[in-house]
């Protein structure tokens, strides 16, 4: 062999050296020398290649491993105390406690009956407990009606879980409705306002565009005031 | 031109609908100025040479064959033609000594720069597309053990679960009947009388709020107030009573009485 | 330092090294350097390690990118055809949805109606949602502006899933920087006339602008004459 030939074999070996490594390490299971096989180019000597590739691995905080005829790559079994804590997969928030975080968020400072009022159910016990735990919630002094009830508002792990620089980052209803997230409002409120005039009396809270005014003059005035006093 | 170079339009690897499409699919476009990009790429010179008059002709003669046969045509490709036909009509008539109309040569440049950007956003697109993507072009452990990390959070809800959540329950609620209570109201009669009343003195520049009643504790009325007070210095600016100016966004509000002519 | 100690010494570096390198490999998601730390021995070199554990994956099949600041092993890019029969492709973005994207990474932050503005056209429902479903981009407080609009960045996600340090790694970024191509139109009508006005031999009384103005037509006619009569 020519010195040439035996430089572009060898770089023909590393460049199959760098699959089989790379195919070991993206499997979601432990694959055969035919696994392998199947994905390099013809006639690549898999069973050296895998060998050459655990040699190289020896000594190394992983290791190529052999199980059943299956070829895997593990973490040197003496690290594991490293990892010992082991998988923990993030837990889901039932559906009840996203919806009691999202009123929180939006409304806060808000009491537990307001909460219940809002999503239309009671609050099971332990809904608030979760977020509370979690660290997302918290007390906010008291609402001075009678039995003067907690008040709940959220808390900055919030908003750095969120990645939110502040409250206000939320989108508000017109930001949601402009997402598309408040797709069948209108045809709500054709329909409700098509009631209306059909002559039901109405009951219920609040519109939320007049919250949007007074929040507007709330934070007008606030400005004001900062003006007016520079501290 | 000055030193603004784009790269040519050939590095461009977004598609591109064929002319027998062009005519037949405005759907393929978005919006006038997706269309105006792609008809400025064929004079096949960099973006900052391109010919606006050569573009506007080409723009007008789409339009124009796309109503020959009959396209429906959004409102807005249309509201463009007119524009681009004003444009046209500016940039071939000497200038006249009008200074109310905006310059033609500006307004022609302002054109040409938002199609370079606009097509830079593209190619930015398509070269974020074409970085190595993960699950797609790179991929990570197919089975790591796992490891506990102490500062992430336990649960792995998203911002998007969030709102997702809020705004279904916004739907929900949005079929239940609304009731808006009763508030609070300082009316706006009320307020222009009051604030009439204090103009008669009020020859220095006075913040509206100052204007207030003072005795307002309950702050919905207060904020009744305020919105009454401002409505009614709108009324009395309008009837020539009072002068208004703001110095920023948001800044404070200040009214003087204006001199009787 | 003694033969022995130095010897000593080497051997806590490469058990380090193993350590750091069974950690990132266990790891689902990328480690920031305070992640890798707390479970190695006070004192040790993170950093270091890091930067040495990479350069032993140069040019293998697995490589130590960094990616949104944190660390993590993934296949090497250059590998990408082998890789890609292993998943289904992900769910194509819209054309839209691709502009979106571009516009909010490359000019971040940015409200909805600057989006809008570089597109020409309004943001359809669906555009902007499948963004923030994804998990790319997300809310970046207000725009002290009337209104006061939400305004929207790009998030540790998408570095992760485009495979960028940071926001300054964009591809392209810094060329488009340099030719102005990030800045407001009105900016660059700006910078064009002072550009111009600062080259001209000021022939007094002479209005510039006029003068530009008589150029373009005549330029404009001279282009029409041309492709009038292609030679």
């Amino acid at each position: 062999m020519s010195e040439l030939d035996e430089q572009a074999e060898q770089e023909t070996q590393s460049e199959h050296l760098r699959m089989v490594e790379a195919i070991l390490f993206a499997a979601r299971e432990p694959l055969t020398l035919e696994d392998i096989a199947s994905r390099l180019p013809q006639g690549a000597d898999v069973a050296g290649l895998v060998k050459r590739l655990a040699g190289l691995y020896e000594n190394r905080g992983i290791v190529l491993a052999e199980v059943a005829g299956r070829f895997q790559f593990r973490t040197a079994g003496d690290l594991a105390y490293l990892m010992r804590h082991d998988v923990d997969e993030p837990k889901r928030l039932s559906r009840a406690a996203v919806e009691t975080l999202a009123i929180i968020a939006y409304h806060q400072p808000v009491t537990r009956g307001e909460i219940e009022d809002i999503r239309g159910v009671g609050l099971s016990r332990g809904t608030l407990d979760v977020l509370l735990e979690a660290g997302w919630v918290q007390p906010r002094g008291r609402k001075q009606t009678p039995g003067r009830p907690l008040m709940y508002g959220t808390t900055d792990d919030f908003l750095v879980h969120f990645g939110l620089e502040s409250r206000d980052d939320l989108p508000g209803l017109s930001d949601l409705k402009a997402l598309g997230l408040l797709d069948s409002v209108d045809d709500a409120m054709t329909a409700f306002y098509t009631d209306r005039t059909a002559g039901e009396t109405t009951s219920a809270s609040h519109d939320p565009r007049q919250g949007d005014l007074e929040d507007a003059i709330r934070q007008a005035e606030a400005r004001q005031v900062e003006e007016e006093d520079p501290s | 031109m000055n030193k603004e170079q784009s790269k040519g339009p050939d590095s461009l690897s977004v598609a591109r609908p064929s002319d027998e499409a062009l005519v037949l699919d405005l759907d393929g476009f978005e919006g006038p100025l997706d269309l105006l990009l792609m008809l400025a790429r064929s004079q096949k010179v960099d973006l900052t040479k391109i010919s606006i008059l050569a573009l506007v002709e080409q723009y007008l003669e789409f339009i124009a064959k796309a109503r020959h046969l009959r396209l429906e045509l959004a409102a807005d490709y249309l509201v463009m033609a007119a524009w681009l036909a004003y444009l046209k009509s500016r940039l071939l008539l000497p200038k006249e000594a009008d200074e109310e109309e905006p310059d033609a040569e500006e307004l022609a440049l302002r054109l040409q720069i938002r199609l370079q950007r606009l097509d830079a956003m593209r190619e930015a697109g398509a070269m974020l597309m074409n970085c190595d993507r993960l699950g797609r072009d790179v991929l990570t452990r197919g089975m790591p053990e796992g490891l506990v990390l102490q500062k992430h959070a336990i649960y792995d809800t998203a911002l998007f679960d969030l709102l997702r959540a809020y705004a279904d329950i916004r739907l929900r609620g949005s079929v239940t009947a609304l009731r808006i209570a009763k508030r609070p109201v300082f009316s706006l009669d009320e307020a222009i009388r009051r604030l009439n009343d204090m103009m008669g003195s009020t020859w220095e520049w006075t913040q509206l709020r100052d204007f207030l009643p003072e005795d307002m504790d309950d702050p919905g009325l207060r904020r009744s107030a305020l919105a009454s007070m401002f409505v009614a210095s709108l009324e009395l600016a309008r009837t020539g009573k009072v002068a208004i100016r703001q110095m920023e966004t948001y800044g404070p509000l200040y009214l003087r009485r204006r001199e009787e002519e």
